[in-house]
């Protein structure tokens, strides 16, 4: 544990940078969070921006300028995109920031040869969640953003949620600190030579292997667990048809249904 | 590449995505942006696996992150479910409608401070609704909704 | 080969029952009799407590598995005991279930329930990060959709909803600490993970030390997220807010499944997690547990004071049963530190678990029972004079209340003895001094909380038998609900009565855990207090100041 | 009979009895439920009584010295092994540790227990007998006579328990019948609440016992009494005793064969082989509240006097005779704990003694007749308290012999209000009847007896117990004033005894408190003579409110205004003989002091006969002059009663009035009954507090104002005394000074004490019970519902986690 110490006296300038780079990035976010109702976009947007680069500075360097540009590439829009989805007021560009977010996601699944899990990613949560709550989020709100999508509950809910956001990131970069900010590469200890498993090009059959040997009990869970979820999904709307029993108290304040929305009949734009 | 630099870098984003979620879940109230916010969580969490696979040479990280997924969409059904039901239920996606539940004797949550809207706003385009709505027999659709 | 037919052989009992569950759903579409399925369901329990007592115990008392340790299942005592558990705690809930549930959905209903109790099953014997992980989702998704099905109306909607949205936000911080363990070790076998943080020093930790990643602050941040996601299963306190709320919200039955079920779960998985893979983590885990245990009791029985809504006020006490729990894993986790010796944490929580889910079982089996589809009981108020009208509920109903507030000769008792004896034993001896105040403190805690929580079970109690009766109760709840009323309590007086069984199971339980672990021969001579060392033992790691 | 055979049966057939009540009793027996009760409860009577002859005859002298010893153990059944459960870095002290907690339940007979156990079922038969009378009529009669014979099992298997976790387990059997016996007549909202009342204060008694237990178990690896066999597991069960010798077990028990002892064995206590030091203090004091919580002691003694609102034979055996001495009982049994920690002996005593003359100042004020005798049960248990602490052989035997004699007295006195009630139509405010003698003579007769013992008259019960225990205190004085008290009485036989491992008690012991052990017990010599004459002063108060001055009956009465039936009234006879003679009558050659047959009666049991007790066993010799001057207090105090309650000329009913401080009370009743809360700005603070969850404390700072204007305002009332108006008008002030000068104080000191009770210490139980609402409170306002609240709380949670290292770390 004194190690952590050490640190924490050692490299106080780089924490400096660090710590900016957290506040900057914090209040960014809270201009957007906070107050979505107000013009600050720009203002926010800068913000972001200047913390994303104090980051860059205080992140050591991995690799050659082709891979470094990429991955900041990645990076950076997967944060910012991240940023922008949670903070934009109207629920379907906030699904569509998202997707964005996940497929600079997968890119950078791609470049770390994850190849299966980033095409997964963007079929399975880009290609199938986003789309489906898309087409919910239309059905249910098609007039775009509702009053309650501007404000948050409370006034310290976003300052207290980035309170704590904050400080989980600062422990975790100083958790992960190298010793000091901007380093160069070669400084880093032991360059660890590229993996068989970052060049293996049977990548995907390892993956199977793997998946079918070693975690093959775990598929079958997996399974069951779509089953449940599949079959209660379907229970649940059953469920919900008739959606509250008349003369129950406290089903008094549910007003009466809309004719069209149901599950199977569409009524999207 | 320096595997170890990769890695913090790495790391690092995975954080910022799971803090971005975390925030955008608590902050949020729109039931679908909440649940997708905590999706970004796990986001992050795939990042930070599959990162930390990489520097062990180990496929362990990338299997977990495969059955972040898998849950992720099992769980997304449900959700879809339950949310499309609370939705018919209550004709709004705001999470501080559901409130009933709470100790006896504190206030009832009021919605303050929510702003008038200046602008004209963007409506998105609505299809007309075409041809005759069929007549839907009651004892039909029971009997189909079992199937 | 980790998964070769041995393995399979092993993972009869859950097989049979995801077959049967299939069957269920399947055959539902058919056959709509809810009292078909339940029957059926019960037969499948059965048949499985069968296969695990008939094919599986003369093996699992055989000894190491030799490779099947390594596998992604664990076949030990612990595992075996906590299955059957499951079982039994199945077979209670569809009993429970067998009238709640809408006749058309009885076999949804059923089969859901029955892959929730698989999921149980598999959370007892993981031995992978990915297995515990799938296991406990195993059983979330199954909860989502038992606690929206129970009954149509604003309530369970909401409560839904809540569970709905905490679960997967826990479920989110959970995995993220999963993936620091992961990272410290390179393996998501809970073994692995086990044997490669105690190999001194190990490989991973010098590769940290030359990134500068401190692997001691990784263990904590892990540590506090996996706490944080399995403390809201526990229903820990800063992680317990949901309960009452959604308690209040759903049906008995379904409140019953709550109380019992994630609580089994997040006590397996904590012990499986961080007691069998991440004993490191044991010193600086045992003080956040520690505050969080005293905290989480004291919270639970002062608002249950409160309380007028029985589910709340049962919620509520779950809580502070979670703070007990907690106290034996806080002990648990302290002994990990010290020589071989152990204090029995782990089997008293086991004990104390057990107990408390038969004795929230059966309060809960006791109120369903008093209710019927239209009235439920709600109130305390409503009890009144019970005794007069009800006699046999309202004995039963007492029975489970004294149980949980500890009273001998019941088992409740048993349960908060061990326990209580745990933590005095901690503070007698082996540590340090300030290590034997806070186990001390946490003692009296202990002992303090139990006269206040027997405040609020006596005013129940004092209801039911003190007071005239307002009006008679429906008591539509079903033969289902009055059976696992009659078991729960006769098990509630057996326990306390045999209690040797109970105890010994769970020790051997915990031997089974621990027996594997070969930490190194500690010294002999234990009546030195040995001073509390860091988990890691890495002498120095070279420091490559670049 | 065997004697296991007769320990088996004295639990056994109350606990049938029980059963049959509960099972037949609201179908089948109706209205004779009384019948199988009385015949079970005398079976275990005349059983105990048996045992009780058995026990002299069968003591032998121990081998080695004079002592004479008798223990017998009766194991029934192995109820719990838990393995593994003592780690073998606790303390072994040298002999063989059991690692396993083995729980039996096995009985014993001693001589205690024999003692005990004859009181009980004698005293529970003679109530079952007037409760057949009383309870006549009532809708749960049957449910009465399950609860009663279900306390009177749970009591005989306490005193006759033979481990520490039978006897808690029993301890909480009796809470919880009690409980429902107070409760009994649960329309009445008191009633309930009172029941609520005693069992929550019993639970924080029982909370320092429980941790008490822990720490005996950590310190001796055991919690039986008697001595077990080490067992491998689960081999040799308990029940053979000494017969074989266990089997060498698997290498990880230090010693294969052999005995563990157990805490309160002959071995251990002969070779003084406890625990001292701090350990040892802190398990006498952790007893030490279990005993306060269930015998009723301060500050835990608020329950007692709350209790009365159950039926009265209720209070009579359960709140007077028996369940509260059960706290007495077990101090005594523990007697060697206590004995090497000086220091909570002289806790043990000021306990005692503080709580006599608290509870006999309440005592005089009240008008509750059942409250009087509360009160006064409160008081005398201090006594026996008090004669528990002085720690000498002398004082435990003159604390359990006044137990005895109590029991008697006692009970005759609820017995006899319970006949005043059962006639005047449940009407207990003394200043609603009066010269009740003629209506009731046999009432009249047996409560009179009754208050003769209670007061302390010489030939009554009661006397020759309580001067017992205020000569155990002079002895004590004298023995630590002259430094005799290790030295030993008893000859060069037991001049080793006191050279154990123990520290035994001595004069030059550089403890503060023990410093002055001389000095407090010669204030709590004195504390006991005070109360002696408080005693006498409120116990002849009620005698005479009661039975004397004009006839009054209230309306309530109704046609009842007679004597009770037979079936009361036969108790109430024998139970008058018992409280006349029980002091001296045990011994029908009148040559040797009741109080010296009873010790050596006592003096076979283990904890009493062996260790280093028998260093402060001296010949006991008839303390002429003490007894003198505890004769002339009771008759003092009974002559200022008479003085005071009986006549009926003017002058006198006007110093009733004056020294009852009727004006005074009146004016504090009426301020208690000013409706405050009716009062707009009083209440809506009240409810502004209220509402922020803190109502409890503007109660109690309203409250401590109103005592503070009391004991302002007391100056004032006395110069009102003093005024030149009256000492012209009144010509026999000065026949009346000594009234004022010692009765109004007192008085006044009464209602202070009571106003304290009621206030400070009722209201810090209270107030303990109100923090945890008022924190529950702050707690449930987070509970408001929003979901994404909750999960900020989470993670504000993990962020604290996080924070709190990261500051640990870095400051």
């Amino acid at each position: 544990m004194s190690e952590w110490r050490d640190q924490l006296l050692q490299m106080l300038p780089g924490s400096s940078l660090l710590v900016w780079a957290v506040v900057l990035g914090g209040l960014g976010l809270w201009f957007r969070v906070a107050l979505l109702d107000r013009p600050t976009a720009l203002f926010s947007r800068i913000l972001g921006l200047l913390s994303l680069v104090l980051l860059g500075f205080w992140l050591p360097r991995f690799g050659g300028w082709a891979e470094q540009v990429t991955f900041w590439l990645l990076a950076s829009v997967a944060v910012l995109t991240a940023g922008t989805a949670i903070s934009t007021r109207s629920p379907v560009y906030m699904a569509i920031w998202f997707a964005l977010s996940l497929l600079a996601t997968s890119g950078l699944f791609l470049f770390q040869n994850a190849q299966f899990i980033g095409f997964a990613t963007i079929t399975v949560y880009a290609g199938a969640i986003v789309v489906t709550f898309l087409f919910v989020l239309m059905l249910a709100q098609p007039e775009g953003d509702a009053p309650y999508d501007r404000v948050s509950w409370a006034w310290f809910s976003a300052p207290l949620a980035l309170l704590a956001g904050g400080v989980l990131l600062a422990a975790m970069l100083l958790t992960f600190s190298p010793d000091g900010p901007g380093r160069p590469d070669a400084s880093l200890g032991p360059v660890v030579p590229p993996s068989a498993l970052a060049t293996d090009q049977h990548h995907v059959a390892r993956l199977g292997g793997e998946l079918y040997s070693r975690h093959l009990i775990a598929v079958e869970v997996v399974g069951t667990v779509l089953l449940v979820a599949m079959v209660g999904a379907v229970a649940i709307v059953i469920q919900g048809k008739s959606a509250y029993v008349p003369g129950r108290q406290d089903g008094s304040r549910i007003r009466g249904r809309r004719d069209a929305p149901s599950a199977s009949s569409g009524g999207a734009p | 590449m320096n595997e170890a630099a990769l890695l913090v870098n790495f790391l690092i984003v995975g954080g910022l995505l799971f803090v971005t979620g975390m925030v955008g879940f608590l902050v949020r109230r729109n039931l679908i942006v909440m649940f997708l916010s905590a999706e970004m969580m796990l986001q992050g969490v795939s990042v930070s696996l599959i990162a930390w696979g990489r520097f062990h040479q180990d496929l362990g990280g990338q299997m977990l992150a495969l059955f972040i997924i898998a849950i992720a969409a099992a769980e997304a059904g449900i959700a879809l479910a339950l949310i499309l039901m609370l939705y018919l239920r209550s004709q709004t996606l705001d999470v501080a409608f559901w409130h009933d539940l709470r100790e006896e004797g504190q206030p009832p949550y009021v919605d303050q401070g929510i702003p008038e809207t200046h602008r004209e706003e963007h409506k998105w385009p609505r299809l007309t609704p075409s041809g005759v709505r069929p007549e839907v027999d009651q004892e039909e659709q029971m009997h189909r909704s079992r199937v | 080969m980790f998964v070769d037919s041995e393995t399979i052989r092993f993972l009869w009992p859950e097989l049979i029952l995801v077959l049967c569950a299939a069957w269920i759903y399947l055959g539902g579409t058919f056959r709509g009799s809810r009292r078909w399925w339940v029957a059926f369901a019960l037969a499948a329990y059965l048949l499985a407590l069968g296969v695990i007592l008939g094919l599986e115990g003369p093996a699992t008392t055989s000894g190491d598995r030799g490779g099947l340790a390594s596998g992604p299942i664990l076949v030990d005592q612990l595992g075996m005991i906590c299955r059957c558990f499951a079982i039994l705690v199945g077979i209670l809930l569809t009993l429970l279930m067998s009238k709640s549930t809408r006749h058309d959905l009885g076999s949804e209903y059923q089969g859901t329930l029955m892959l929730l109790v698989v999921g149980l099953m598999l959370v007892a014997r993981a031995n992978d990060l990915v297995l515990l992980f799938v296991s406990l989702e195993l059983i979330s998704v199954p909860t989502y959709v038992l606690l929206f099905l129970g009954r149509r109306d604003r309530g369970t909607s909401e409560a839904t909803l809540k569970y709905f949205l905490l679960s997967i936000l826990s479920s989110a911080m959970l995995l993220y600490g999963m993936s620091f363990l992961y990272g410290l070790t390179g393996t998501t076998s809970l073994r692995g993970i086990q044997a490669a943080v105690s190999t001194q020093p190990s490989v991973a930790a010098l590769s940290f030390a030359s990134l500068g990643i401190s692997p001691d602050a990784l263990i904590y941040l892990s540590l506090v997220f996996l706490v944080a996601g399995l403390g809201f299963r526990l229903a820990a306190v800063p992680f317990h807010f949901y309960a009452p709320d959604v308690f209040q919200g759903v049906t008995h039955a379904n409140a019953a499944l709550l109380s019992v079920v994630p609580k089994v779960a997040g006590l397996l998985a904590f012990t499986r997690l961080v007691i069998l893979g991440f004993p490191q983590a044991a010193s600086q885990a045992w003080e956040i547990l520690l505050v969080l245990s005293i905290l989480t009791m004291t919270l639970g029985n002062v608002c249950a004071l409160w309380q007028q809504n029985l589910r709340r006020l049962l919620a509520y006490s779950s809580i502070a049963h979670a703070g007990y729990i907690l106290i034996g894993i806080t002990v648990a986790l302290a002994d990990s530190q010290r020589a071989g010796d152990s204090q029995g944490g782990v089997a008293a929580a086991l004990v104390y678990v057990v107990v408390y889910a038969v004795a929230a079982l059966g309060s809960f089996a006791v109120l369903a029972y008093l209710g019927s589809e239209q009235n439920e009981v709600h109130g305390v108020d409503e009890l009144a004079g019970l005794a007069r009208t009800r006699p046999f509920a309202a004995t039963a109903l007492s029975i489970c209340m004294f149980s949980l507030a500890g009273l001998p000769p019941l088992a409740g008792f048993w349960g908060k003895l061990v326990l209580f004896l745990g933590a005095v034993q901690t503070s007698s001896g082996g540590l340090t001094v300030q290590v034997m105040q806070w186990f001390m403190i946490l003692a009296i805690a202990g002992a303090i909380n139990a006269a206040i929580g027997a405040a609020y079970y006596l005013r129940v109690i004092a209801t039911m038998f003190f007071r005239a009766p307002a009006k008679t109760l429906d008591a539509e709840g079903g033969d289902g609900a009055a059976v696992v009323m009659l078991v729960c309590a006769s098990l509630v007086v057996a326990i306390g009565l045999f209690p040797g069984i109970a105890l010994n199971l769970a020790r051997k339980a915990e031997a089974s855990l621990r027996a594997p672990v070969s930490l190194a021969a500690q010294d002999p001579d234990r009546s030195q207090p040995r001073p509390v060392e860091h988990a890691w033992h890495a002498p120095e790691p070279p420091r490559t100041n670049l | 009979m065997d004697v296991s055979v007769l320990l088996l049966l004295i639990p056994a057939l109350p606990l049938a009895a029980s059963i049959i009540c509960a099972t037949l009793g609201p179908r089948v027996l109706g209205r004779y439920c009384h019948i199988p009760v009385i015949l079970c409860l005398v079976a275990a009577f005349v059983c105990s009584f048996l045992l009780f002859l058995e026990v002299p005859r069968t003591a032998v002298p121990t081998e080695s010295d004079r002592t004479v010893v008798y223990e017998r153990v009766v194991p029934v059944w192995q109820w719990a092994v838990i393995r593994d459960a003592l780690p073998q870095a606790l303390r072994s002290d040298g002999g063989p540790v059991s690692r396993d907690l083995s729980i039996e339940i096995s009985l014993r007979a001693d001589a205690m227990t024999a003692m005990m156990l004859t009181m009980v079922t004698f005293i529970s038969s003679l109530i079952a007998i007037y409760s057949s009378g009383y309870m006549h009529g009532d809708r749960g009669y049957w449910r009465f006579f399950a609860y009663l014979s279900l306390f009177v099992f749970s009591m005989t298997m306490l005193v006759s328990a033979s481990n520490f976790l039978l006897l808690y387990v029993f301890w909480e059997a009796v809470g919880v019948c009690s409980y429902l016996l107070i409760g009994f007549w649960y329309e009445k909202p008191e009633a309930a609440a009172a029941g609520k009342k005693a069992f929550l204060v019993n639970r924080i008694g029982d909370f320092g016992f429980a941790l008490g237990l822990f720490l005996l178990w950590t310190t001796y690896g055991t919690l039986n009494f008697h001595d077990t066999p080490v067992n491998t597991p689960g081999s040799v069960p308990v029940a053979s005793v000494g017969a074989d010798e266990a089997q060498p077990s698997d290498g990880d028990a230090p010693s294969a064969t052999g005995t563990v002892r157990g805490v309160l064995s002959p071995t251990r206590i002969k070779n003084h082989d406890f625990a001292g030091g701090r350990v040892g203090l802190a398990i006498c004091l952790l007893l030490m509240i279990g005993a306060c919580g269930k015998s009723a002691q301060f500050p835990l003694h608020v329950w007692l006097p709350d209790a009365m609102e159950g039926p009265t034979p209720v209070s009579a055996l359960i709140h007077a005779a028996t369940m509260v001495t059960a706290g007495v009982y077990m101090i005594a049994r523990c007697t060697p704990l206590l004995m090497v920690s000086p220091e909570s002996q002289i806790v043990v005593a000021c306990i005692g003694g503080g709580t006599a003359l608290l509870a006999a100042l309440i005592a005089i004020t009240q008008y509750d007749l059942k409250r009087v005798l509360a009160y006064s049960t409160v008081s005398q248990l201090g006594y026996m308290f008090l004669g528990l602490g002085a720690g000498t052989f002398l004082g435990i035997t003159s604390g359990m012999f006044h137990l005895f004699t109590h029991a008697f007295f006692k009970a005759l006195l609820f017995l006899g209000a319970g006949s005043v009630m059962h006639a005047m139509g449940n009407v207990i405010d003394m200043r609603r009847f009066g010269g009740l003698r003629l209506r009731l003579p046999v009432t009249h007769a047996t409560f009179l007896i009754g208050c003769c013992a209670l007061a302390g008259l010489p030939p009554f019960a009661g006397f020759w117990s309580k001067d017992a225990v205020v000569a155990s205190i002079e002895e004590k004085v004298h023995s630590l004033e002259h430094g005799e008290i290790s030295a030993g009485g008893e000859g060069p036989a037991h001049a080793d005894a006191g050279a154990g491992r123990s520290a035994v008690p001595s004069t030059g012991s550089a403890n503060g408190l023990m410093a002055n052990a001389a000095a407090i017990y010669g204030i709590l010599f004195y504390v006991a003579m005070v109360t002696a004459f408080l005693t006498a002063l409120y116990t002849f108060r009620a005698y005479f409110l009661t039975f004397h001055g004009p006839e009054r009956i209230p309306e309530e009465a109704g046609h009842h205004a007679h004597e009770s039936p037979a079936a009361m009234c036969w108790p109430l006879i024998i139970l008058s003989i018992g409280a006349a003679v029980a002091g001296f009558a045990l011994d029908l050659t009148y040559t040797r002091q009741p109080i010296q047959l009873f010790a050596e009666f006592l003096s076979t049991t283990p904890s009493l006969a062996l260790g280093s007790v028998v260093g402060t066993r001296v010949p006991y010799a008839f303390h002429t002059g003490i007894a003198g001057i505890s004769a002339a207090v009771a008759v003092a105090g009974t002559l200022l009663a008479t003085y005071l309650y009986l006549g009926d000329s003017r002058e006198v009913q006007w110093l009733k009035s004056t020294f009852d401080l009727e004006n005074f009370s009146r004016w504090y009743e009426s301020r208690q009954r000013t409706n405050w809360g009716a009062k707009p700005w009083v209440a809506a603070i009240h409810r502004g507090a209220s509402r922020i969850g803190l109502g409890w404390l503007a109660t109690l700072i309203g409250q401590s104002l109103l005592l503070a204007g009391f004991a302002l305002a007391s100056p004032l009332l006395l110069g009102n005394f003093f005024s030149p108006y009256k000492l012209s008008f009144h010509k026999f002030f000065l026949d009346e000074l000594y009234g004022y000068i010692v009765v109004v104080p007192l008085r006044l000191a009464a209602a202070a004490c009571y106003a304290a009770d009621r206030w400070i210490v009722d209201g810090l139980v209270n107030a303990c019970g109100k923090a945890a609402l008022a924190f529950g409170s702050l707690m449930r306002s987070l509970q408001m519902g929003l979901v994404q609240f909750y999960a900020l709380a989470m993670f504000l949670g993990v962020l604290v986690l996080i924070a709190t290292k990261l500051m640990m770390l870095a400051g």
